[in-house]
This record gives C-alpha cells, structure tokens and sequence, in this order.
C-alpha cells in the first residue's frame, strides 16, 4: 500500500464531491488507480477522455505509482 | 514570454506595455470573450476552472513552440478562471514581431494550442437554469505529440 | 463599421467598446507599430499622409468586403496620419465574430487590403538624415478588380 | 480649354512643390493631362504607377475631363 494525494477538477470534482483527497491504495499504475476510483465513485468520464498528471507534469497512465504523489486526473479541457 | 493564469481580470493596458519593443512593427492580438449562446442555447454567464500550475507550464511550452514556428519579438498570454458574465474577457493572447505574417501566425497557433491542451475547464450557465461543463478537446484522445509516448487503458 | 484616417492618436478603449456585442464570443486586433528599421536601415520616425476622403471610402469597402466573406460581428479601422515616432500606433483593425475563424480571417484580410489599396504614404525618416517615401503596393499596376477597367496610359 | 483642381500627395507633392493648384489645360482624358503635368514638372513616377481619382473616386486613364473636376493623382500606395 502506498498513499497518493488526489486533486479533482470540473467534472470530477463535483462527482466526486470533495476538491482534494488522500488515500491509501494498492494500485501500481496510475491507470489502476483511476479504475480503481472510477468503480467506487461512479465517474461517467472513461480513462480514454483523460489524461494523467503526476507530480505536476503530464504522465503516462502506466506511470508506476510511489508513496507520496500527487495525481491529477485531467479532463477533457475546455479553454478559450 | 509567459502564460498566466489570473482569478482577476486582465489588464488590458498593462499587457500591450509588455509587448513594446522598438524591433516590433506588427501586433497582433485574439480576444476571447463570454458570448450570450453556444451550439444555439442561450447563456447567461461562464466558469471557468484551471489546474494553473500545469496550465502555466503547458502555455510556456505552447509559447516556446510558438517562438520556434515564427519569428517573432515577444509573446504573452493570459486566462482566467472564475465565475465570468457575459462580455467578459477569458482570455488574451497577444504577439509582436517585425512583420504581421509572424504576428498572426504565431497568435493562431497560441489560441488553438491553449484550447487543446491547457488544463482549463469551462461550465456553462444557460437560461433556461441547466448547467453543463463542456467537453471540447479531446484530441487524439491526449495521446498527442506533446503527450505521454504511452495509450491510456480503457476503463 | 468605419474606416477612420485619423491625425489624432488613436484611443484603443473607445475603439475596444465600439466592438463589443454579446454575440461576440472572438475579437482579433492588428496593430502596425513603428520600428526602428526597415530592409535593414535605421529608422527614427515616420510620416504618413493620406488623401483622406478617398481613403475613408475605400477603407470601408474593404470592411464591407470582409463582412461579405467571412461571418463577423462587427469590423472597425483607424490609419494615423502625421508625423509617428519609435513605438507609435499607425493602423489598428479590430473584428468581432461570433468564432475565432471568422475573426482571424477578416482581420488579416482587411490589413491587407488596406496596404495595398488606400491612398495612404508613409516617409521613412533614417538615422543618417536621408527621408524617402515608400513606394510599396502596386498591385497590378493598380489595375485590380477594385479598380477602374482601363488600364493606364504609357508615359 | 477646361480648369481643372489637382490635389497633390506624398512625392508627387514635393515634386510639384505645392499640395494643390488650379490651372486651365486642352487635354481631353485623365492621362492626357498627367502627361502634360509629368513633362512640364518632372514627376519621375510613370502613368502605370499611379492611379487616378476624379471627384473623390477612382476612375480610369481615359476618362474625360469636364470643366471643374477634381483630380489627384495617386501614387504607389504604403499604409500600414
């Protein structure tokens, strides 16, 4: 088990109801932990609408994860 | 050279001061403004939400790229984010260069790239009391160039 | 909608307010700056002069053309004339519409058009203390579509 | 013999050293007359650089010139 803090954006944020979490998980991939959240949580968004960040910086969703990242789970994006 | 990301609104005065240089014969500039429709509903007022600390990274390399392509003097841009109302200012690119080809260029290129990459989210207020967070760039399902060498997993 | 020759700098919030419409959702401007050089000579000022009537005209056909081309908003233009300085505003176009592509296109095509069709000339003022007026745009010959049938005597 | 008014712009106004003038001429068309202005002033521009305007609009070479007309002659054009 690692811990990971979460930050949600948009439409995750209010699916999820809370901003920001930190939580316990055993998944290796950032792609796992996402299924992971997304089967608990119920989000609508599949994976492949997404795109990853760790530590502030675009992933891979095969990313491994380490104890004490940050993981943004990004949106399709809708500036301008 | 930078993009920022602004919960105040933009200072239009202060953006053009940043942009002068004595080498830049040609400016030009994209506006993007709260308009009272979309896709043919009718909307009274916009959210907007950024992840701003990759937003802004993204928009620097968006910059540098911009830069490379076209030849240019200085480049800067800014979005907001917050609860905005009709006429509103979103965002603000802004390019000098010697000569207009580069300046136009250069500011096309900032607009469609900041649409499709920066981490910027957008709710729609409509008239009719719904609200929506729109979908726009899913491009390439983010397995662009500029993106992770890896696909997503479905799920 | 006007194409302005102006011996008064131009005032770019009023101009900005004029645009403003809530279904414009994209304002692309273009500014012409005075630099300091041009094909590699030093320049310390310019003078722009105008047949100002015939520029007027001719200005606003251009914005009613590029209101016939693309799907604007709105469209307005300024061109100084007098004596600028290093950094001064010489022309500023400014377009409305209801998407960037509208506003991008309209606004490149009325600078365009505008160097190249409106009675205006500009003296180029050197570091060495020569001056010459630029004979720039002779599209054609000046025997474009816009312009008379006949073509031009010899001589 | 019609009077006609000709504005002058740019080098055709330092060339001719005045900015308008008045004058009487027998040339029939447009580019009779800036035929017999270039001779007489030493405009070093040629016809087929120039455009012309009569009455504050453009109008072609062989246009006809009636008594009282405005003219100006308009050089290669550099706005912007």
């Amino acid at each position: 088990m690692k811990t990971v803090r979460i930050q949600y954006f948009a439409l995750l944020r209010e699916q999820r109801g809370v901003g920001q979490e930190t939580l316990a998980t055993a998944a290796a991939t950032a792609g796992e932990l996402y299924a992971e959240l997304r089967s608990r949580h119920g989000f609508t968004l599949p994976a492949d609408r997404l795109r990853v960040a760790i530590n502030g910086e675009f992933a891979p969703w095969d990313a491994s994860l380490t104890d004490g990242v940050e993981l943004v789970f990004i949106p399709p994006v809708a500036g301008g | 050279m930078s993009f920022q990301i602004s919960s105040q609104p933009i200072d239009l005065a202060v953006l053009r001061n940043a942009l002068a240089h004595p080498h830049a014969g040609a400016c030009a500039t994209f506006e993007g403004w709260v308009r009272n429709h979309n896709d043919g509903r009718p909307v009274l007022s916009l959210e907007y939400e950024a992840y701003a600390g990759l937003a802004e990274k993204e928009g620097a390399r968006i910059l540098a790229e911009a830069c490379a392509k076209f030849d240019l003097v200085a480049a800067l841009a800014v979005h907001r984010t917050g609860h905005l109302q009709l006429g509103d200012l979103a965002v603000w690119v802004g390019v000098t260069a010697a000569h207009r080809d580069g300046a136009f260029g250069a500011c096309r290129y900032i607009i469609d790239e900041a649409k499709a990459r920066l981490p910027v989210w957008k709710k729609e207020h409509y008239a009719d009391g719904v609200s929506a967070w729109l979908n726009c760039a899913i491009r390439g399902g983010f397995s662009t160039a500029a993106g992770p060498p890896s696909g997503p997993p479905t799920g």
